[in-house]
């Protein structure tokens, strides 16, 4: 067994396993969506180590484009305040939702 | 060949309907109308062919198991399938009338009918399934056809609760998903019938059922699970509470019994069982407290969903009991159906009396039955089947399930049973006996008929369903679990001497049979003639 | 401890926190980066696991399950958040009530 | 109880809840088996007869074609669904004009456009035999789309009604028109005749592209236009619905004051 391969894929888990943490840690949302897309850059990596690159391919491009976009346009919306009444107090709760 | 058929007109018509009612407007509502009738006529057809021939499966792909997806359809299959579209069509019918009354027609009123076509065919191709990853899609199809159904209001109480559903649904189904990936990792394959016949209690093999359950649990809403439920089908647009409630619930549950009585190991999983009855049991009683506590009368229907779902949960414990196996699930499937009919019927009802009364609050409905009288009768007669008394189909389900728990000396069930019935007289005479009242009522907003006879005849439906218990459970007895044991059963065959001699049996099906087209023909006209 | 078993426990883990994190974070957002890390965790258990064969090539059939499942997932993903703004909108809130029994 | 002990418990619960799926799950994986094949000789021995090379693509379109058909519907409906809940706020017109468009990023635009279209083209058809495929292509293109859309291209948004329907609901009934013609026959739905396969797969996975990107895109689109205003930092007054648009509509529904404890 290689040991570069195995240092690579225990590196690959372990960072997978942390991104996941942070991303839930973190208080800043936007960072969470950021961390989330790298999460799936890494997942992506870890597919083509497991010889999946179908779905490397796919994760890459959906997991982490699509998803990740997606994530960040509705923060974008849940930004704005809410234009009928005054809702200061209950926006600015969308900055962080502490896990 | 004959498969082929009905597998186009159950799954591949409702999906093409689907596709064409959101690509245009004016193919929506006949795409309904049609895709019910079919529906109708295939979900018999499949009933018949079952009955003459036994079971039987078709290769979508034309891919043997392991390598492609089986289509598998027994007596339980196609009992549900009946149920499905008995109950699609009143909703149907109701729906027409519903949105004809909303004073605007905007888009997403009108998306109500591409969506519930693609409901119906998830449903269809969940229950038609041999193949629990085909299972998960299906799942997470009718997952997000009953989010969109509840989201079409856009009110904010159905935003929060659908968003709710959907979050712990997504949740359900991953849970799902993870126990048949531990299954695949293990057996290889993913085809239940051939899971069931190589299944080994070892340790994964019981994480995966764990897993599976619980997902399931989740998305069946028993008790203490179901606090996502109430919100979400009392708030929902009332013909998609009928769905939910009678037939979305229906399906995980389906997925269960089939799971833990055809692949699962059940006798090896007494304890298991046992757990899942006492939730059952809790469900019972918690569901109708909660229920009789209500104000709204949609969140009091809601409750009482909760509370009859755990009827179906008592045949985990029953069925240990090999002598009164059989009589439990096959009660448990009538039961399933008899909810349904019983179930649709009083949502449409309650739907039609809040827009009548114009609130939902049940005081309002004081002395509403002078000038809804349809509606008022629909409600009590749906009322009444909840309740359990003869000849509903519940009523001989009930009764079964009650006969099973004595025999095998579960007493408590049995109580429970009886005290279920008692609590669900007390929630349903308490609306009953308002709108009977003759207070001089206030005037009520008019209901359009096909409206009320929707309601109406889905209740007589529910009532008269002890007619055809004979025929239904022969139906059942088709591949049963427990063997061709239909005839074995002590009970099962005293209800046969006593609804109809064997011999006759079969004249009375296929009369019910017609009686069920003709009745959906009925229907049809009375949505032709509206347009 | 072979490398196939290596991912899958580490998705093991991933669906622990995902889970953790959709049951115990209140913003909606965080509760979907939640599910959407368990579902990845699930989907590197199910293709860690097909790749048990003997040879080079992994068992296809996973690979194409886990396809359907991606896309699944985004799709409701799609939908959560599409409700979430619209909730945003009507109520200016983020976060759901707790659900509980209402009496 | 307070709020602080109710957060307290029930954070203990789902750690308790957590901590026992991830062990039950890491013991019953140590203890699977470290090599099975699964269905690989089974896919093997049939790949010749289903018309693609790349055996995930012979799952994903022959053996499994029924589940890839349904998870299209899937994705259609997250579509139908996101629109009830969107309409009248994702194509409200906002400033970006034509003439808003930065010159240099509209240079980048058009030279990337074809290039994207190339390689989504190529991902499609090396799909057959390597790694790629419909979905693979169909982000690509989806991702095409969404750089339109940020760099302002204002024809992107004309696209809608019946046409934007057509594309969105293409890929099922491609699906469906395909199983249909199976079915008419001696085959069962969806079972390619073995000389025909590669072309019938080849068919559904070009349809199924161009569909699949138009409903990633609608999908990302539900809140695209807010994201543009966010990242320009305009904050443009939100276009009021006219008053109670979306009120009372459904007879059957109950009042506001249905779910609250």
């Amino acid at each position: 067994m290689n040991i570069a391969l195995w240092m690579l894929d225990l590196a690959l888990c372990g960072t997978l396993i942390w991104l996941a943490c942070r991303m839930l840690i973190t208080a800043d949302l936007f960072k969470a969506i950021v961390l989330f897309m790298v999460f799936g850059v890494v997942m992506a990596l870890a597919w083509a180590r497991l010889d999946a690159p179908d779905i490397a391919l796919a994760e890459a491009a959906i997991g982490a484009g699509l998803t990740g976009a997606l994530f960040l346009s509705t923060l974008a919306s849940l930004n704005k305040p809410v234009v009928q009444e005054s809702r200061e107090t209950l926006s600015k709760e969308t900055g962080g939702g502490n896990g | 060949m004959m498969f082929e058929i009905l597998f186009f007109g159950l799954v591949v018509l409702p999906l093409l309907g689907g596709c064409l009612a959101f690509l245009w407007r004016p193919l929506a509502v006949p795409a309904n109308g049609l895709v019910v009738v079919v529906q109708l006529v295939c979900g018999f057809g499949l009933a018949s062919k079952v009955m003459a021939e036994g079971p039987l499966t078709y290769e979508a792909g034309g891919w043997d198991a392991p390598l492609g997806i089986n289509m598998y359809a027994d007596g339980l299959t196609a009992l549900m399938l009946v149920m499905v579209a008995v109950v699609a069509a009143a909703v149907v019918v109701y729906a027409d009338g519903a949105i004809s009354l909303s004073d605007q027609t905007m888009d997403d009123q009108q998306l109500f009918w591409p969506i519930n076509l693609l409901l119906l065919a998830s449903l269809n191709a969940l229950f038609l399934s041999g193949d629990i990853f085909n299972l998960y899609v299906t799942l997470e199809l009718l997952t997000l056809s009953a989010v969109a159904l509840i989201g079409l209001v856009g009110k904010v109480d159905a935003l929060a609760a659908a968003l709710r559903y959907l979050l712990i649904a997504i949740a359900a189904s991953l849970l799902y998903l993870l126990g048949v990936a531990i299954l695949y990792s293990v057996y290889g394959n993913v085809d239940w019938q051939l899971l069931g016949g190589e299944f080994r209690p070892d340790a994964p093999s019981l994480l995966a059922i764990a897993l599976i359950l619980s997902g399931l649990l989740l998305k069946t809403a028993v008790f203490p699970l179901h606090f996502w439920l109430p919100a979400a089908h009392a708030s929902a647009p009332t013909p998609a509470s009928a769905l939910l409630s009678a037939l979305v619930l229906k399906a995980s549950f389906f997925i269960i019994l089939r799971l833990w009585f055809s692949v699962f190991p059940f006798q090896d999983l007494r304890a298991a069982g046992l757990l899942l009855t006492s939730l059952g049991v809790a469900a019972i009683l918690w569901g109708s407290v909660q229920a009789i506590r209500q104000t709204h009368l949609k969140l009091m229907v809601a409750y009482s969903t909760v509370a009859q779902i755990g009827y179906l949960f008592l045949v985990f414990s029953l069925a240990g009991e090999p002598s009164v196996a059989f009589d439990a699930w096959s009660a448990t499937a009538l039961f399933a159906v008899s909810h349904a009919f019983a179930k649709a019927s009083v949502f449409l009802a309650a739907g039609s009396l809040q827009y009548a009364t114009g609130s939902g609050e049940i005081e309002s409905l004081a002395g509403v039955a002078q000038q809804q009288p349809v509606t008022t009768l629909a409600f009590a007669t749906a009322g009444v089947v909840l309740i359990g008394l003869p000849p509903s189909g519940a009523f001989i389900a009930k009764w079964l399930l009650l006969g099973a728990a004595i025999k095998a000396g579960q007493w408590p069930l049995a109580a429970v049973i009886l005290i279920g019935g008692v609590l669900a007289a007390i929630y349903v005479f308490r609306v009953v006996g308002l709108l009977m009242l003759s207070d001089p009522p206030k005037p009520t907003r008019p209901i359009p008929g096909r409206m009320q006879y929707a309601a109406l005849s889905l209740a007589i439906m529910a009532a008269t369903l002890g007619v055809v218990t004979a025929p239904a459970l022969r139906l059942l007895g088709v591949d049963a679990p427990f063997g061709r044991a239909a005839d074995q059963s002590l009970s099962v065959a005293e209800v046969v001497k006593t609804f109809g001699s064997s011999e006759s049996s079969s004249k009375l099906w296929t009369s019910s049979a017609t009686d069920g087209i003709s009745e959906g023909v009925i229907e049809e006209a009375s949505n032709d003639e509206l347009e | 401890m072979t490398q196939p078993i290596l991912y899958a426990l580490a998705g093991a883990v991933m669906i622990g926190i995902g889970l953790f994190g959709a049951m115990s974070c209140a913003h909606v957002l965080r509760k979907m980066i939640g599910l959407n890390i368990m579902g990845a965790g699930t989907f590197l258990v199910l293709i860690s696991l097909a790749r048990r064969t003997p040879g080079p090539v992994p068992d296809p059939v996973p690979h194409a399950m886990v396809l359907t499942g991606i896309v699944v997932a985004v799709s409701a993903t799609a939908l959560a958040l599409a409700l979430l703004r619209r909730y945003y909108r009507e109520t200016g809130r983020t976060q759901l009530e707790p659900a509980g029994d209402q009496a | 109880m307070g709020e602080a002990t109710f957060r307290f418990c029930s954070v203990v619960v789902f750690a308790t809840i957590v901590v026992l799926i991830v062990g039950a799950l890491g013991a019953a994986i140590l203890t699977l088996p470290t090599e099975a094949s699964g269905l690989k000789t089974v896919v093997d021995g049939s790949l010749d007869r289903s018309g693609a090379k790349n055996p995930v693509t012979a799952v994903l379109l022959n053996f499994r074609g029924y589940d890839t058909m349904l998870e299209l519907v899937v994705m259609l409906l997250a579509v139908i669904g996101a629109r009830a809940l969107t309409r009248g706020e994702t194509y409200t017109p906002t400033g970006a004009e034509a003439d808003d468009i930065d010159p240099l990023l509209h240079g980048f635009v058009r030279l990337i456009t074809p290039v994207m279209i190339v390689v989504a083209g190529y991902l499609l058809w090396v799909g057959g035999h390597a790694p790629g495929g419909a979905f693979q292509a169909a982000a690509v293109l989806a991702g095409l789309g969404v750089l339109l859309q940020l760099s302002g291209f204002p024809w992107f948004r004309h696209l809608y009604g019946f046409a934007e329907r057509s594309l969105l609901i293409s890929g099922v009934v491609a699906f469906l028109a395909v199983g249909i013609g199976t079915m008419i026959g001696p085959r069962s739905f969806l079972q390619y005749p073995p000389a025909l396969a590669k072309t019938l797969i080849l068919l559904i996975e070009a349809v199924a592209t161009v569909s699949i990107a138009a409903i990633l895109l609608t999908l990302y689109n539900s809140g695209v236009l807010r994201f543009l205003e966010f990242t320009r930092g305009e904050m443009i007054e939100q276009k009021e619905r006219p008053e109670g648009v979306r009120v009372e509509k459904d007879p059957a529904e109950p009042g506001a004051e249905a779910s609250a404890p």
